[in-house]
């Protein structure tokens, strides 16, 4: 195979993308096409799956294998694709909502099951595709169209649930830190097991707009400032931190994945077949 | 001198690569489209490149293999 | 070993779970529910043995999820369900319908609606299974009505399902499906296997959608040397998003075309006694058993009547059913609901014959004696 | 010989009724040249309590699955007896555990009781009372062939060789059995 | 001051909203989804006004669960969606036909199956939106073609939600959800608004399954005098668990009687042109504007031709369409999708009659000229 | 209202209770109604909805209001139940079945939401009401009708998860514990906010038989040989206890309900009445 | 004496207040139902009534009001 | 005077020509004693791209919200103006942005060039070209009354009384300008 450079895996025909000026969609998606230039992937053994929303468009422009389904259940489809062949890489694509407000159940259970998927999702706060209403990490006290008194729900830590879930790589940053975002990418894809990798990223079209950040750039520096690494926010008391976005990697731990472990039991079920099948009552 | 080029084409204007380049290399046109106005000062560091959100930025570091 | 080792004594969803890995699936995603989880629990056994897979997914919109996307990666994939699950599937169907992925789908009908009596039999999800999910389609739904069908029928299910690159829904129900009975497990060799259509072409000219003369396109699966582009979402040919109107309409009849077109092939009757019959029964499922049943009565009693049995539920056997009606001199459909398929045979009864519901919902089996009363009832009045 | 066997088996959940019919409809199926269907009641709310068994066994082609007259009714507890034995017809067989059950008086059915659960006792377990029973339907019947009958527990305890032994034991007891009028 | 005030250029889908203000609802619980979403802003900003709860759940099941959870704590409820999130609440439906419980539904269509085209419209979830729930059961679906219908149907549809306690869906199109367009905002006292039943017995003996003579149970919420228990399971009248079968058959017939007995009240028809008619146009929602349209023109050119607009689709107005049968020499059915309501008028078509579908697919609106195209053709055969 | 026996609250019409021999829902039972009972709540005010399993039908055997909905939306209706009228008392019953694994969406979600309702899963370590198939809950290694050549999944924490997902008040107890268990459930009815109660329970009929213990005193004494205390367990090493069943209270922290935080958002709404409504394009 | 009694009408038999019971209380029959045989030696802790699944077992402590 | 007019406003993404028909048709119905409807082609791929509304104003009953047959067509853009000017009627007034949009030469409709969104910059705001544009439209169609027109600005600005100033002025650029043919 000829080396693949990032954007070898771009579909660059379908440009300009389809995103608002500003999206950071775009930024995440180029730290991915990047990663996969890193491991070189192949486009034939690499499924990237997504779900419904603006990120959820990200296939449109990456020419691997592509599975683009219903809203909220990537990793559903994705659960299957992988293990139906353990020896493709598989990469979820999924938004705030989609994969963790409608979709949380089968993040958490992705998690905990511990198939060998990447799950990245891009967090922006709000329903960007559908006009900017709350999602489950809209932040207390921040507007949407459908929180326009204030919201009043607290939002997700994704990577503490997540991680309580049990995935064994759990690591979160965001656009403007594109560089260690990339970083985090790519080692999610190169673990075996259940990765999660949440990027916040800005929407000023909606989430920025309703509460005065209506460029990118606003929208940037206010993750920016509202920031803290992994690293610093553990040497401070909780009370410091714990509203802010704290960015590191939270679990990178060894941990059997599903496909691995389910070889035992083919080999078991094997085994049990010279014994012969004893019927069963119903 | 590091050449940069804007894929106007593919470009939105949204103003990422000026606000958050580390020399300010960077000016913009009213609908927002940048310019390289002060390209002598570019340290080759790609963070414009890297966040571009439009893939529309190509950075020709001098002496480099142009990427 | 027993010479007679190919005949059997058992459960209708024994039965469909044998039929399954005769036919080639190697994947099973679900969530249990009675009267259903036979299925699961057989497969779970069976499927690493087979070196295949079984996975309980979360709940039913997991399951059914990972069974298409399993598909997608070339296994061949089923769920088995019953209405509450069914109902929680209905999304992710359409994108097995949009985005033309085979799969099975096997609904084991109890009493309903909503949780209702979960260990009893009912035929109540008829017309779910044709439009429970939105918007425009086709769909081949069959129902099974003796164990035997349960394996023969999921056979076909899985070959149509592949054949005409669409989910395909096994419509069985209680009854059949904790019936025991004799039953054959036909041998490989002795039944046909249809696998999907590959593509020929050029990996570099590979359109995952784009339709060889027969009307299906080949479908390659994730891994090969062909890149696959899937999707719920309008698209084209490529499986890009294309929201032209000529291309929306093009695909939205096509998913409705391809069965359409097919059902020489695709709708499957079983006729009974009617050469000489004046009256028909019109049946499927647990009933035709009740049907037939009566049918002997009937006959008994001197009243020459003939039972047609529906296993191809969808799409409905709109010409044989017209036929028939002009030949009786009225129709009995007895189903255990309050009217589904009486609605199909009404609207095909150009003839304008009496057609005549026999419905039971109490969670019990129509009797024979009930069909019969109604035979009764008709034949006098015809006479 | 009657080529079509309607059989209800009848008790509480628990006493291996489905199984007994199982092994009977297998006897019938797999190991003689009949048809047969099995049906049950299943229930959320059946542990415990009533339950039953439909099995038919025929020549011809079985097409309703339930009983629609009983040929043969076993009644394994009171609540099964009581059910049904006002019911039957003078043709029809009721067998019942002469130990658990209080038989009636105006029964039109020839009755068979005998003390199954306490000859599985004796027997040395309490779970094979079904399958005394069973051996006292077929004497009685001759629905299957003894011979079907024993191939079909062997098969189904082919691992089991104890249990095997210990079914076909309790199935010659309920041949013994059949015929014997209480 | 406007004096005008009433008098709005508003959005179907705002009317929706209005009207559900109107008829007293204080709950929305919901999931966003185009073309729907205005609903729910609206919604989000209107109700905590007006003292009501607006709340966005986590998906669509939760949010049916907490509309019907709501409205047992005796809160009129509602939510909105479009196809996909209409899929995933058909189990949950399911539920309020069981329990009983009033609360609507509005499905803004758009075009399908799976995700489609989000934002383009479709009339393609007629059928789902009768059948998409497993297991038997009736239910009420109202399609409004203007701004000002959105507004009345919106009531209506929460007052026949109230009166039989059961849910209704209004079933409109993003055609009509999307379109501005004059109407009036009825002010309070213009309109009828009713509520659900209350107990008059002592609370001892209140069941909240028991039906008055007129076929309906009075429904006490949670937090009165009343002790209420609710279920989806097969209950009695106590709303305990009750596997008889004679009591499923009371209650599995009673969702369906329920409403089939109550057509004379539910279905509303508006009728067009059609006393001196030789043709009629059968429609519902969005197509009704194009079907009107189109028999001015034809009238225009001479053609006698009348419309009937289907305002309650489900249950359908079988008298209404078989008299009408009956009295023309054809009928069209204009539908944006492949022929469902056509289906129904097929099977009611006694008369034999030529009953010939317009359907498209292509999520652009069916034009006059399309209508009008057939009905030259049909008026040709037919002189 | 006369003092309430913790027996007043029982449908004794219908006793004997549906379950098996031995299962320990009717501990847990015996556990809420004399909570009902410590608490002298109203029956009137207070309703139970249940989701469908075996432990979903204790609501047979509860004389207040009852919701009995779908498998695992209990969460769903209940905060329709709860939002819409404040003054309920509200307790969900769930199975770990029905409330963590096809209903894990909305536990995590009503926990983030903090909506004022008391959540109280028991956890049998399988589906009791299918006929013991696994679940999310199901422990690794062990042997379900559905996996019978041995489990291969990692099972929830349950507490750990709702903790993470923002539960003000978590605790698990097991049925032989049941004076404790009782004391949680109290304390989670009598909090304000979202409350979770974990009971671990034998089925013996399922879970039990397939893993060797097939009466309820032998899973019951194998909960309790295998359960360490949260306050033990701080003591001790990770490696020591993260495979054992850790009992206590999790969390217990202040945090305003979403019923109280809603009266804000509509003060502030009809604040904004008087300002008149200005029209939003679509 | 503290006086247990056992409502044999709603016990299982499941042997769960035998078993635990902490002064060994109960014997049990053939079928699991339990026999307070050692009701001398019950200390009253209430134990075996908490943990009956069944609400099967009545105790009344001596001196105590009946429960 | 036609006592209906359909009119097309198509431009791309964000020109406000929703709000403008929204404010056409508030004038027509809300204050005026005309019936209209507005529709629009929303898409998830308009985002700076294509986008039209239709507008129909008429003292009978509208039933088909879609223009038909244009009598007004306004293209803010080139992409709007290509894809309408070949296909209009003599009849037809074609109003569109003149310093954006290159004219065709065969074009049967009658144009009215004017550069509104250089004028609306000139005014003080490119957001208000709409306003411009529909002013001209008014002023040569009279679909509905100046006075409609401002009552409707003032209702939807009341709280913003320097927008409300700001539109005014706008919709009497465009009335000045109808009639100008450039
Ligand atoms: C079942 C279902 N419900 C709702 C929708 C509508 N919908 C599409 S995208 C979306 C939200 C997108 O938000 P997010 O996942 O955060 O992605 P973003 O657009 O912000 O990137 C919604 C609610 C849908 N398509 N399907
Ligand atoms: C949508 C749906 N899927 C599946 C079922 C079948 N079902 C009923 S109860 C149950 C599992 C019960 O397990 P759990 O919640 O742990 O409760 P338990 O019976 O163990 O108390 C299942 C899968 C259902 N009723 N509805
Ligand atoms: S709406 Fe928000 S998330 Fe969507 S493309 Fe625009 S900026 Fe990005
Ligand atoms: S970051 Fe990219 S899209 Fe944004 S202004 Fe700069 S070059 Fe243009
Ligand atoms: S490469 Fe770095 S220094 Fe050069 S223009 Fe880009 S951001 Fe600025
Ligand atoms: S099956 Fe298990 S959970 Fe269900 S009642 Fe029996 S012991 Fe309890
Ligand atoms: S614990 Fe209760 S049910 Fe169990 S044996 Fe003792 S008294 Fe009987
Ligand atoms: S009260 Fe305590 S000591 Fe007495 S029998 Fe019960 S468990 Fe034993
Ligand atoms: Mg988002
Ligand atoms: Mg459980």
């Amino acid at each position: 195979m000829p080396e693949m450079k990032y954007d070898d895996y771009l579909v660059k025909s379908r440009m300009p993308l389809f995103w608002c000026s500003g999206c950071g969609n775009g930024i995440v998606l180029g730290a991915i096409l990047r990663a996969f230039a890193k491991l070189q992937l192949d486009r034939h053994n690499t499924v990237v799956v997504t779900g419904i929303g603006c990120w959820g468009k990200a296939d449109d422009y990456i020419n691997t294998n592509t599975f683009h389904g219903t809203h909220g259940r990537a990793l559903g489809f994705a659960t299957g694709i992988k293990l139906a062949n353990p020896e493709l890489k598989v990469i979820a694509l999924m938004g705030d909502g989609d994969g963790a407000t409608i979709g949380g159940n089968h993040l958490i259970h992705a998690a905990r099951r511990n198939v060998d998927i990447t799950a990245i999702v891009v967090n922006n706060f709000n329903y960007g595709m559908t006009g900017g209403q709350y999602s489950g990490t809209t932040l207390e006290e921040t507007y949407t169209t459908t929180s326009q008194f204030g919201h009043i729900e607290s939002a997700f830590d994704l990577c503490r649930l997540v991680e309580a879930a049990g995935a064994p790589y759990v690591a979160r940053s965001h656009v403007l830190n594109v560089i260690q975002l990339e970083g985090f990418i790519t080692e999610a894809i190169r673990k075996k097991g259940f990765s999660f990798v949440e990027a916040l990223s800005p929407c000023p079209t909606h989430y920025g707009r309703h509460n005065g950040m209506k460029t990118a750039p606003k929208m940037m520096q206010w993750i920016k400032e509202n920031a803290i690494t992994l690293k610093e926010a553990e040497k401070k008391p909780q009370a410091e931190w714990e509203n802010k976005f704290v960015i590191g990697k939270f679990t990178d731990k060894e941990s059997v994945d599903y496909s691995t472990r389910y070889e035992a039991v083919m080999a078991l079920a094997e085994a049990s077949v010279s014994k012969g099948v004893s019927e069963r009552e119903g | 001198m590091n050449r940069i080029s804007v894929n106007t084409a593919w470009c939105k204007g949204c103003g990422i690569c000026a606000a958050f380049c580390p020399v300010k290399v960077f000016t913009q046109e009213r609908d927002g489209t940048p310019v390289p106005e002060y390209q002598e000062r570019c340290t080759g560091c790609k963070l414009c490149v890297l966040r571009c959100p439009d893939f529309a930025i190509q950075l020709e570091v001098s002496g480099d293999e142009p990427k | 070993m027993n010479p007679n080792n190919s005949i059997r004594f058992i459960q209708g969803n024994e039965a469909i779970a044998e039929g399954a890995f005769a036919a080639g699936a190697r994947f099973y995603a679900g969530y249990p529910i009675t009267p259903s989880s036979e299925i699961a629990e057989i497969s779970s056994r069976r499927l690493p043995q087979l070196g295949g897979l079984y996975i309980q997914m979360e709940d039913e919109i997991g399951s059914i999820a990972a069974v298409i996307g399993a598909s997608a990666s070339g296994k061949k994939s089923y769920t088995a369900t019953s209405g509450p699950g069914f109902s929680l599937m209905q999304e992710n169907l359409g994108v097995a319908v949009m985005a033309e992925i085979p799969c099975v789908i096997i609904d084991i009908q109890r009493s309903g609606p909503s949780t209702g009596l979960a260990t009893k039999p009912a035929q109540a999800d008829v017309m779910q299974s044709r439009w429970g999910t939105h918007g425009d389609h086709g769909i081949i739904v069959l129902s099974p009505s003796s164990v035997q069908e349960c394996f023969d029928l999921t056979i076909t299910a899985f070959n149509f399902s592949e054949k005409y690159r669409t989910p395909v829904i096994l419509l069985a129900d209680e009854i059949v499906g904790h019936m025991k009975e004799k039953m054959i497990i036909r041998k490989p060799g002795t039944y046909d296997v249809t696998d999907r259509k590959q593509p020929a072409c050029d990996p570099a000219d590979y359109k995952p959608f784009q339709a060889d003369a027969d009307g299906i396109a080949p479908l390659a699966a994730y891994g090969s040397r062909f890149i696959v582009r899937l999707t719920g979402s309008t698209h084209d040919e490529t499986g890009f998003p294309n929201s032209k109107p000529e291309n929306a309409d093009k695909f939205i009849r096509h998913y409705t075309d391809k069965i359409e077109n097919n059902k020489d092939d695709i709708v499957m009757t079983k006729e009974y006694k009617l050469e000489d019959a004046e009256f028909a029964v019109i049946t499927f499922g647990c009933s035709t058993r009740s049907a037939l049943e009566a049918m002997d009565l009937a006959r008994g009693e001197g009243i020459r009547v003939g039972v047609l049995q529906l296993v191809t539920i969808w799409p409905f056997a709109d010409s044989q059913v017209r036929a028939l009606c002009s030949r009786m001199k009225a129709i009995i459909v007895p189903e255990m609901n309050l009217g589904q398929i009486i609605r199909e045979v009404c609207r095909v009864n150009d003839s304008g014959i009496p057609v005549i519901g026999v419905n039971k919902v109490n969670s019990e089996a129509i009797t024979p004696f009930e069909i019969m009363e109604q035979i009764r009832e008709v034949s006098k009045c015809r006479k | 010989m009657k080529d079509r066997w309607e059989i209800i088996l009848s008790g509480v959940g628990g006493q291996g009724l489905i199984l007994g019919g199982s092994i009977l409809g297998e006897a019938a199926t797999v190991y003689g040249d009949a048809k047969a269907t099995l049906t049950s009641s299943y229930g959320v709310e059946t542990r415990g309590t009533f339950t039953k068994s439909d099995i038919i066994i025929s020549k011809r082609e079985i097409y309703f699955p339930e009983v629609m007259k009983a040929d043969v009714v076993l009644a394994l507890a009171q609540a099964a007896y009581d059910r049904y034995a006002g019911k039957l017809d003078p043709d029809c067989l009721l067998v019942f555990d002469s130990g658990t059950v209080t038989a009636a008086q105006n029964v039109q059915a020839s009755q068979y009781g005998h003390p199954f659960n306490r000859l599985a006792l004796e027997l040395g377990n309490p779970a094979i009372a079904n399958i005394i029973a069973i051996g006292t339907i077929v004497g009685l019947t001759q629905a299957v062939a003894r011979e079907a009958f024993y191939q079909a527990l062997e098969a189904r305890f082919s691992e089991k060789p104890k249990a095997a032994e210990l079914n076909r034991r309790a199935f010659d007891k309920g041949l013994e059995l059949a015929g014997k009028k209480e």
